[in-house]
């Protein structure tokens, strides 16, 4: 099968039109169903990508308009098929997991169709078809968080449409300008990624399409000062939408950062190393402040999320694949766990609806089930050792202590603050007496919740223990983009700076 | 078969802590005990043919299960390493563990959540064990992490009280104390994490063989990095001044964690980091003396506070810390096979220390100010009996364990020359038999100061009594292995002999510390022996107040950066995210709305202005154009 | 003395004239009809209309590209040709709505039909000339017939539009006339074809430049009226409220791409004469417009005045495109248009459809944000349609209009103004702040009146119309390469 | 000479005259003189030898615009004074008088070329009448029938919206389902 | 001798004029004499370049200018009826009631 991609991506939108058919009680079990089934096929193509190609995979390319040079052009290499299998599973699980039941079938058709725009962002090798999935996966999102969220869901959802759409239209402006280079240098146009790589820009050139690009990005990772939209967007999106968030649509931005800034300008993004990594840093050590000051435990995972980007971000720019591995692998590790950690702040609101940490306490007591997982979710997210957190995090670190040894230092507080704040959270929710009356009769996990959580901390230790098979894939990937980057750069700087792994295959 | 046995030494207590997870969430079971004991007892008995095997090859045992991280050419497997340095960390490990897991059988009796406590119990040791057996320093990190997770649960383990204040409790609460104690080993784990990335970026590996092998090749200011690096992240594990406050707090979990984890295994990783990591070490003097110097203040530091407290078991961990200081000392010197073996005979006896501690806290009913115990001797023979080999081997009275391994360290201090230091090893010394002396004194002589009306102390179970034996008599006899166990490490680690002038005088410097520990013991004897007697000046004074209050340590701590901390976060969120930041957006987006209300005044709905626009920028433009049409 | 004048049938090559002659025949002939018998129902002119549209469209499709014909005054070029062939396909989509299930007093003329055909032959005159009279007169044909069409809505708002869209338009023709009349006094030609090359010879004449840059500014006034640039766009947002909703959607595309056609012959030319003010003056305006627009449409009450601004703000946008003066600028016009139009022209038929004849929720407005809570609830699909529309105006891809709005921005950047297209880009996105208000109010809030009131004016007819700008919205990506094959060509088959 | 007399004559009188037109706020006034200058506008016309638009001007507008506007007057009762709320007068002069100033620059420009070559040119000896009428009925066929469709527009524009049927309209009436709703509403 | 300027000064101002009467004139049948003094304006602007280049094509302009100006006053006028109808007011002031 090897339009597996395209399956991919229009099984959920067209599941999703079907969907308009499916009587509303029996919407759920369609969703479920159809995200089980595209789950499936996500496993088949991971069962049926070859580890040791470090290039692009099921390639599929139809020309749309030639005239500009769009086309519709996909494929998958190491470092996006995880993040599509990321999708699928959350999508699964997500839907399993949710209690929404007002306007239940509008949740599904818009979670399916949110799924289309999930994948396709991630399947995308032709910059107009990423953009285009890139700004249709506003859309639901805005209608999930709008149409099931909290009181200032309105707000919130619009401020996260436009603040992502602001800076989607200059990233806009710099593919476009990247095209009109492409057509000056080789008088053909293109918007195919692939294509771009072969560019050689000079590099103010470089310089301005990174900065054109990096606001499309950092919006959407979202990068400090850029980032005030996420802990509305969290805090008032349903626990469903909240899960996406996190786990994929943030990842978007990441992913852009390694799809086009990097491969496409090396020698500006070695340049902005230093800018980048002390944002980064500010998000880290910043936001996990934040974070401690929230009263609200979903804020509380919200800016944690910002902060464990800022990790990411770092790791991008590590300009070593040790780094840039440890980045793809924790943009999975954070998609699991914050998504995981969304979920179960979803459960304790289902059950009382605040999620005030002075509302609770003792929770350990009357929840055991639901703290441990909790208490496991944390200790992945605080990136404890033989957990999926650590795995990332470690090598992210590793590979920018090779760029700044001081920056990584403050990088690294986060182990230190992040612990503090979801330490903070545990002890002022799960540990002391059982204070609040109304407490005292929570039931703990039910099967639908337990069976929905349960996957996702079999994966956490399950890649913190052996993260292999999916490290192998990416590092294969990132090892051959690393070195492309090096071949490419033109200054001396970035060919120094840029560190071409020993064990590099090849390939990209 | 070896290799077998190593699995089955790391395993068994893995194994344990899962079985006990399985009841995790159901009533008492003594049968979780049982089987999470008999697991470790394999744990043991695997570990101890281990170290027969390799005390009789001299060859160590290596095996690597898989790999575990791989990206770029950093390659991590999951490799153990069975030499005479780990084994004989796993050999105490294993052997403590088992007698702390048959005494919590016991101990946590009562306890509704009896099961969990197991399961905790023996994923400390699995973590521990990882700690000590892994080839690479990035193993060693898991463990290091792992034990520091058991740590945080078990001194939370009774998270349902409540805080309560520092002037009531100096440790807050249990869940307090846990938090803290994760946070500050965190903040050490940073620096480890700086070391692990110096040795990867200098060596291009993590394996201990190989970063080892390139010690030589490597730079003075690299090495001296890394070494302090590693360094720091042991003096969070073992609570080193300055990060040592949450040792103290800890004692806050249940007593046989307290022997296990604060006294016995986990404190100790940090002194066991050094002797692992010896070719570092021993290739920065520097750094070595600096750890050495560090480990000698703390000793006294750590003693000093021990002189006035009236918490048992808080007395104990200042001992800990105290003994932890002498065991850098010694390590920093250079005398890792002492340090090692100070390491081991010290978690005998203080293991049994704590578990005595533990027999008494039992007895009295969770109560632990021993100006309110006293003459209990009669009701705990056998307790008082171990806690007082416990406290003669501590105080380091001939022919106990601690006799030995103390000794030889302060007589390495006077043989490096650093005769300060041994001076203050020295008066520690003393400072140590005192203290412990004066706490056996007030909890089992004199007369009872509680409440005999409602309190009846009584005796351990018998099988705890039973299981806490070998712990009893390898603090008696352990220091007669000394000198197998020199011949033993040092195949591994280097050498250390005292030199032919300290030989010479190693009778007089015996005599000088025997002075100070017997004058120690005398004087806490003639103060206490007979009861309390409260001195209510040197009670008031400042000397004694400072002592009592840890140095305000804590305070100043929570004054200077836990709250700044909080504060600092609010002002984060509410002035700087909340008022600048996101302010900054939604400003502009109001400022457009603004403008867009402004410019719909244009809009009169009357045609005259409509007219009069339409004109004005008519003329507006024939005017422009006039003009740069004058102008070009 | 005067010699006879013999004139060859061949030479006036009448086939030029043929479109604009069936679009007036249809016209008398549905005056005929009316005086033959004063009884026929609407639906009947809306079909004779639609019938007289479609054999105009075979019409225009039939002619060659640049012929000229009747003494050189028709000019046949390839933007002539898409130019009509657009209003066509506008006025094609826009004649249906008048099948309402309501009466509605202007459809209950057949005059209206009448004047709307004759509206067209005006726009249909000013795209195929480039002599400044016909223009003109075309011009106003289509001008004064659509002030009557605004005025038959029949209601005091309406008079007021018209009232005020014709003064100034009166404005306009003035400034127009007299621009011309510097363009002749300069050249002494009035065809822009002659104009340009004398202009050419005249160009570097000492003294002349103030009447050069003189004559540009009037006709820029008058242009900047129609195409209701900043600060001449008061009119639209009050005409838009006034008039009907269908020929307010009609108004924002069809009279501007005749506009568009002739601001593209005249203002080219200056700017192919090397007048870079011209550029940089339209330029200007062409920011201000979209951003004061954009910015001015965030505070409307109204749907239909917010998408009259945005109507402007989308002009200002394409007026953008002219001043690039590329053959790829001149392209992204109409490519704009073309998708534009249907989405436009969509949005504007769902306010239709939702008219009630008394303001149900607002005292001044018929279709305040508040009649559109919760949309979602009441007609599920037609939420879903009218937010497709929001989101394709708003520049959402894939739909119609954000192929439009890359192309105008490929266009910029490729003519290196980088700069105009982040303003386009940062314009869009204030702009989706009011679209996104209407999707707000449909898919988040909650009705705030009876539900089953909404559809009020909705028919079989209408519901074809927005089925198939629905379509076209959607199915943009697919036919985007063949347009914009299509009208390159045409756009660089007649040299610009 | 006659020329310059008669040019200098009309241009102030018909500057005058408009200038009332203007400024008066009397309706009548500002008619009589719209007329009056008209009138000495084809005078213009005479003396740049255009005839037939001198004619035509005086026909259609002084003839027939005029007599609109007069039937027009009496319609709206506009005999009476106007009372005008006066926009900012500084700003109408300014701007009428930075316009001028504008203009009379431009026009001041060297705009008359020998250069150019007259397309169609008038005929020696030949009325303006039928030079015009040449042109009219060759080149500006066209423009020339279009007009005819534009003045058959502005007809039927006039009558459709003088007429009766605008009265009432059915636009806004509320017909019987509109008043089910809103009883409906009122539930 | 009276050169082209001389006329087409005489235009401008008139049409200045106009301009000046369509800022100032607040009553709608005002206004459009303004807009006719414009027109007439542009007119001798033809006429006398028409003269002074010996070409009719400026005259061909006036001559349809004459004519837009006879229908817009024909359509206005309809329009100021049904307006006058339904405000009993010429007074652009009565006239605003769309704004913003």
């Amino acid at each position: 099968m090897d339009n597996i991609l395209s399956v991919l991506v229009f099984f959920p939108a067209i599941a999703g039109l079907l969907g308009f058919v499916v009587n509303k009680d029996s919407a759920r079990a369609y969703g479920i169903t159809v995200a089980a089934i595209e789950f499936f096929l996500s496993l088949w193509l991971w069962l049926s990508f070859d580890s040791s190609n470090a290039g692009m995979q099921f390639v599929e390319l139809i020309p749309l308009i030639p005239d500009m040079g769009i086309g519709y052009y996909v494929g998958v290499d190491g470092i996006s098929l995880f993040i599509i299998l990321m999708a699928t599973l959350m999508t699964l699980i997500g839907m399993m997991s949710m209690t929404i039941t007002k306007n239940i079938k509008n949740m599904i058709i818009t979670l399916l169709f949110l799924e289309m725009t999930m994948i396709g962002v991630f399947v995308a090798l032709d910059a107009i078809i990423f953009y285009l999935f890139w700004e249709l996966s506003l859309v639901p999102m805005l209608y999930i968080i709008g149409a099931w969220g909290g009181p200032l869901r309105v707000y919130a959802s619009v401020k996260f449409f436009l603040y992502t759409f602001t800076g989607s239209l200059i990233m806009l402006v710099g593919m476009l300008f990247m095209a009109y280079v492409y057509h000056n240098l080789t008088g053909v146009w293109s918007f195919a990624i692939t294509d771009w790589y072969s560019l050689v820009l000079p590099v103010n050139y470089q310089l301005w399409l990174f900065a054109a690009f990096f606001f499309g990005f950092a919006i959407k990772v979202p990068m400090f000062p850029f980032h005030t939209w996420l802990p509305y967007a969290h805090g008032q999106a349903p626990t469903i939408g909240s899960v996406i968030l996190a786990a994929v649509l943030l990842k978007m931005g990441t992913y852009g950062f390694v799809r086009f800034s990097l491969p496409m300008f090396p020698d500006a993004s070695v340049m902005m190393i230093t800018p980048i990594a002390i944002l980064a840093i500010i998000m880290i050590i910043y936001t996990a402040m934040v974070a401690y000051a929230q009263k609200d435990i979903k804020q509380v995972i919200a800016y944690s999320s910002v902060s464990h980007m800022g990790i990411i971000m770092l790791g991008i720019f590590a300009m070593n694949a040790e780094g840039i591995s440890g980045s793809v692998f924790q943009m999975l590790s954070h998609g699991i766990v914050s998504g995981a950690l969304f979920m179960l702040v979803g459960v304790i609101y289902d059950r009382r609806h605040t999620k005030l940490m002075s509302e609770f306490g003792g929770l350990a007591s009357v929840m055991p089930k639901y703290a441990v997982i909790f208490g496991i979710m944390l200790m992945a997210s605080v990136g404890l050792p033989l957990t999926i957190g650590f795995v990332g995090e470690f090598l992210v670190l590793l590979g920018f202590y090779q760029v700044s040894p001081i920056m990584t230092i403050l990088a690294g507080t986060s182990i230190i603050i992040g612990a503090i704040y979801m330490l903070a959270v545990y002890k002022k929710t799960f540990f002391g007496p059982v204070t609040n009356e109304a407490n005292k009769t929570l039931k703990d996990l039910d099967s639908k919740e337990t069976w929905s959580l349960i996957p996702l901390v079999l994966i956490v230790i399950w890649l913190g223990v052996y993260p292999k098979p999916v490290l192998e894939p990416i590092d294969n990937s990132v090892k051959a983009m690393v070195s492309f980057m090096h071949e490419k750069a033109i200054t001396q700087e970035a060919k120094d700076m840029i560190k071409v792994a020993k064990t590099d295959k090849g390939g990209f | 078969m070896m290799e077998n046995l190593v699995y089955i030494a790391l395993f068994a207590p893995f194994a344990g802590s899962l079985f006990s997870a399985l009841f995790g969430m159901s009533p008492k079971q003594t049968f979780v005990g049982i089987v999470a004991s008999s697991l470790l007892f394999i744990s043991f008995a695997a570990s101890a043919t281990l170290a027969y095997h390799v005390y009789s090859t001299g060859a160590a045992v290596h095996v690597t299960m898989m790999e575990w991280i791989s990206a770029g050419d950093l390659t991590i497997p999951f490799g153990f390493l069975v030499d005479q340095v780990s084994v004989t960390m796993m050999t105490v490990v294993t052997l403590v563990s088992t007698v702390v897991h048959i005494y919590s059988i016991g101990y946590m009796d009562h306890d509704k959540s009896f099961n969990r406590f197991f399961s905790y119990l023996s994923a400390f040791v699995f973590s521990m064990m990882i700690l000590v057996m892994s080839d690479n320093f990035a193993g060693l990190f898991i463990g290091w992490e792992g034990v520091g997770v058991c740590s945080w649960l078990l001194i939370g383990f009774w998270y349902h009280k409540a805080d309560q204040p520092r002037e009531e409790n100096p440790s807050i609460s249990p869940s307090w104390a846990a938090n803290e104690a994760f946070i500050v080993n965190r903040i050490a784990d940073l620096g480890m994490l700086v070391g692990l990335f110096i040795i990867y970026w200098n060596v291009g590996s993590l394996q201990y063989d190989v970063v080892f092998a390139a010690v030589p090749e490597l730079s003075g200011s690299v090495l001296n990095a890394a070494a302090l690096a590693l360094f720091i992240g042991a003096m969070g594990k073992s609570a080193q001044f300055p990060l040592h406050t949450w040792l103290t707090d800890a004692m806050e979990g249940p007593t046989p964690v307290s022997a296990l984890i604060h006294a016995a295994t986990m404190v100790t990783a940090g002194v066991f980091l050094v002797i692992r990591a010896n070719p570092i070490f021993s290739a920065t003097p520097e750094v070595s003396f600096f750890i050495a110097a560090l480990g000698t203040f703390v000793a006294l530091f750590a003693a000093s506070m021990a002189l006035v407290n009236r918490d048992l078991k808080r007395i104990i961990a200042f001992s800990t810390l105290s003994q932890l200081g002498y065991m850098f000392a010694a390590a920093g010197l250079g005398a890792y096979w002492i340090a090692l073996f100070h390491l081991a005979a010290h978690a005998f006896f203080k293991a049994l220390l704590f578990l005595g501690a533990g027999n008494v806290m039992h007895a009295m009913d969770g109560e632990l100010d021993i100006f309110k115990m006293g003459g209990l001797k009669k009701a705990m023979n056998w307790t008082y009996i171990y806690m007082g080999v416990a406290s003669l081997a501590l105080a380091g009275i001939p022919v106990f364990a601690g006799f030995f391994s103390k000794d030889a360290i302060i007589e390495t201090a006077f043989n490096e020359g650093t005769y300060v230091l041994w001076a203050i090893l020295v008066l520690t010394a003393g400072m140590t038999a005192f203290y412990s002396f004066r706490q056996v004194f007030l909890t089992f002589h004199g007369k009872a100061r509680y409440d005999e009306s409602t309190l009846h102390p009584h005796e351990m179970y018998k099988f705890v009594l039973i299981a806490m034996s070998p712990l009893a008599l390898l603090a008696v006899i352990a220091g007669f292995f000394m000198g197998g166990f020199q011949t033993f490490v040092t195949k591994l680690l280097p050498d250390y002999v005292m030199s032919d002038h300290t030989h010479h005088l190693i009778w007089v410097l015996t005599a000088v510390v025997l002075v100070f520990a017997v004058g120690g013991i005398w004087l806490a004897y003639k103060k206490y022996a007979n009861g309390l007697k409260r001195d209510e000046e040197l009670e008031n004074s400042f000397i004694y107040k400072l002592l009592a209050n840890q140095y305000y340590i804590p305070q100043f701590y929570e004054e200077f950066i836990t709250k700044p901390y909080a504060m600092l976060s609010e002002h984060m969120w509410k002035d700087v995210d909340m008022k600048i930041v996101d302010a900054t957006v939604d400003g502009i987006a109001k400022f457009l709305y603004k403008s867009g209300d402004g410019t719909r005044k244009m809009q009169t709905g009357n045609l005259s202005n409509y007219l009069n626009w339409m004109a004005l920028g008519s003329v507006l433009l024939l005017v422009v154009a006039a003009i740069s049409a004058m102008l070009s | 003395m005067l010699q006879p004048i013999n004139v060859s049938l061949e030479s006036l090559n009448l086939i030029t004239l043929a479109p604009m002659l069936i679009v007036i025949a249809g016209a008398l002939i549905i005056l005929i009809l009316d005086l033959i018998n004063n009884k026929l129902h609407k639906s009947l002119y809306v079909m004779l209309t639609l019938l007289i549209l479609f054999v105009d469209f075979g019409a225009v499709l039939g002619l060659n590209v640049n012929e000229r014909g009747f003494f050189d005054v028709m000019l046949i070029d390839g933007i002539s040709i898409i130019s009509q062939l657009m209003i066509i396909v506008g006025s094609m989509i826009f004649i249906p709505l008048a099948l309402t299930s309501r009466r509605f007093h202007e459809y209950s003329y057949p005059e209206f039909f009448a004047l709307f055909l004759f509206m067209i032959a005006g726009f249909q005159f000013m795209v195929t000339s480039d002599n400044l009279i016909l223009i003109f007169v075309g011009i106003e044909t289509a001008s004064l017939a659509l002030y009557t069409l605004i005025a038959l809505h029949n209601r005091s708002n309406s008079y007021e539009a018209a009232v005020k869209y014709f003064t100034m338009g009166a404005l306009a023709a003035a400034f127009y006339a007299m621009g011309s009349a510097v363009i002749y006094g300069l050249t002494g030609s009035i065809e822009l074809y002659k104009v340009a090359e004398v202009m050419a010879t005249r160009i570097n004449e000492t003294g002349l430049m103030i009447a050069i840059f003189g004559s540009s500014v009037l006709l820029l006034v008058a242009f900047s009226f129609k195409l209701s640039l900043f600060p001449f766009h008061t009119w639209a947002p009050d005409v838009y409220e006034g008039a009907s909703a269908p020929l307010a959607g009609f108004m924002s595309v069809v009279p501007k791409i005749a506009a568009f056609v002739v601001s593209i012959r005249i203002f080219g030319m200056y700017i192919d004469l090397g007048v870079e003010w011209v550029r940089i003056i339209i330029l200007v305006m062409a920011v201000l417009t979209m951003t004061l627009a954009n910015i001015m449409a965030l505070v409307q009450e109204d749907v239909k005045r917010m998408l009259a601004y945005s109507s402007i703000s989308h002009a200002g946008f394409i007026m953008a495109a002219l001043a690039l003066d590329t053959t790829e600028g001149t392209t992204a016009i109409f490519l704009y248009y073309a998708l534009f139009m249907f989405t436009n022209l969509g949005a504007f038929s769902m306010l239709w459809i939702s008219r009630h004849k008394n303001r149900r929720f607002d005292a001044r407005y018929d279709h305040p944000y508040e009649k559109f809570a919760g949309f979602i609830q009441i007609m599920p699909v037609g939420a879903v349609i009218m937010g497709l529309f929001m989101l394709s105006l708003a520049g959402v891809p894939p739909f119609s209009v954000f192929w439009g709005k890359i192309y105008v921005m490929q266009a910029a950047v490729n003519a290196g103004y980088v700069w105009l297209a982040i303003v386009m880009g940062l314009n869009s996105a204030i702009a989706a702040y009011y679209y996104l208000k209407l999707i707000v109010y449909m898919f988040l809030m909650d009705p705030v009146k009876d539900v089953d009131t909404i559809y009020y004016n909705l028919s079989k007819p209408l519901m074809a119309v927005i089925g198939l700008a629905t379509l076209a919205t959607v199915t943009a990506i697919f036919y985007v390469q063949p347009l914009i094959s299509y009208l390159y060509y045409m756009i660089s088959a007649s040299g610009y | 000479m006659y020329e310059a007399v008669a040019f200098y004559l009309f241009s102030v009188l018909t500057i005058g005259l408009f200038l009332i037109t203007v400024m008066s706020k009397n309706v009548l006034y500002a008619m009589t003189s719209l007329a009056a200058g008209m009138i000495l506008i084809s005078g213009f016309f005479f003396i740049l030898g255009a005839d037939f638009l001198g004619v035509v001007q005086l026909i259609v507008y002084v003839g027939a615009i005029m007599a609109l506007y007069s039937f027009a007057m009496m319609f709206f009762d506009a005999t009476r004074d106007i009372k005008e709320k006066n926009t900012n007068p500084a700003l109408v002069f300014l701007l009428g008088g930075l316009s001028a100033l504008v203009l009379v620059l431009m026009f001041a420009a060297p705009i008359h070329s020998e250069a150019i070559q007259a397309l169609y040119p008038m005929h020696e000896g030949v009325g303006n009448a039928q030079d015009v009428g040449i042109v009219l009925f060759t080149k500006y066929l066209v423009p020339f029938e279009l007009a005819a469709v534009m003045l058959l527009v502005a007809m039927i524009a006039g009558i459709i919206l003088a007429g009766k049927k605008m009265d009432q309209s059915l636009t806004e009436d509320m017909s019987a389902d509109d008043e089910i709703l809103i009883q409906k509403d009122e539930k | 001798m009276i050169g082209l300027s001389h006329y087409l000064i005489v235009s401008a101002l008139i049409f200045s004029i106009g301009l000046m009467g369509v800022l100032r004139r607040r009553n709608l049948l005002m206004l459009f004499f303004a807009t006719e003094v414009m027109l007439n304006a542009v007119n001798i602007a033809f006429a006398a370049i028409s003269h002074y280049y010996n070409d009719l094509t400026g005259q061909m302009f006036a001559f349809f200018i004459i004519a837009i100006a006879a229908s817009e006053v024909a359509v206005g006028l309809g329009l100021l009826i049904v307006l006058y109808k339904k405000y009993g007011s010429l007074d652009l002031d009565d006239l605003a009631s769309m704004k913003g």
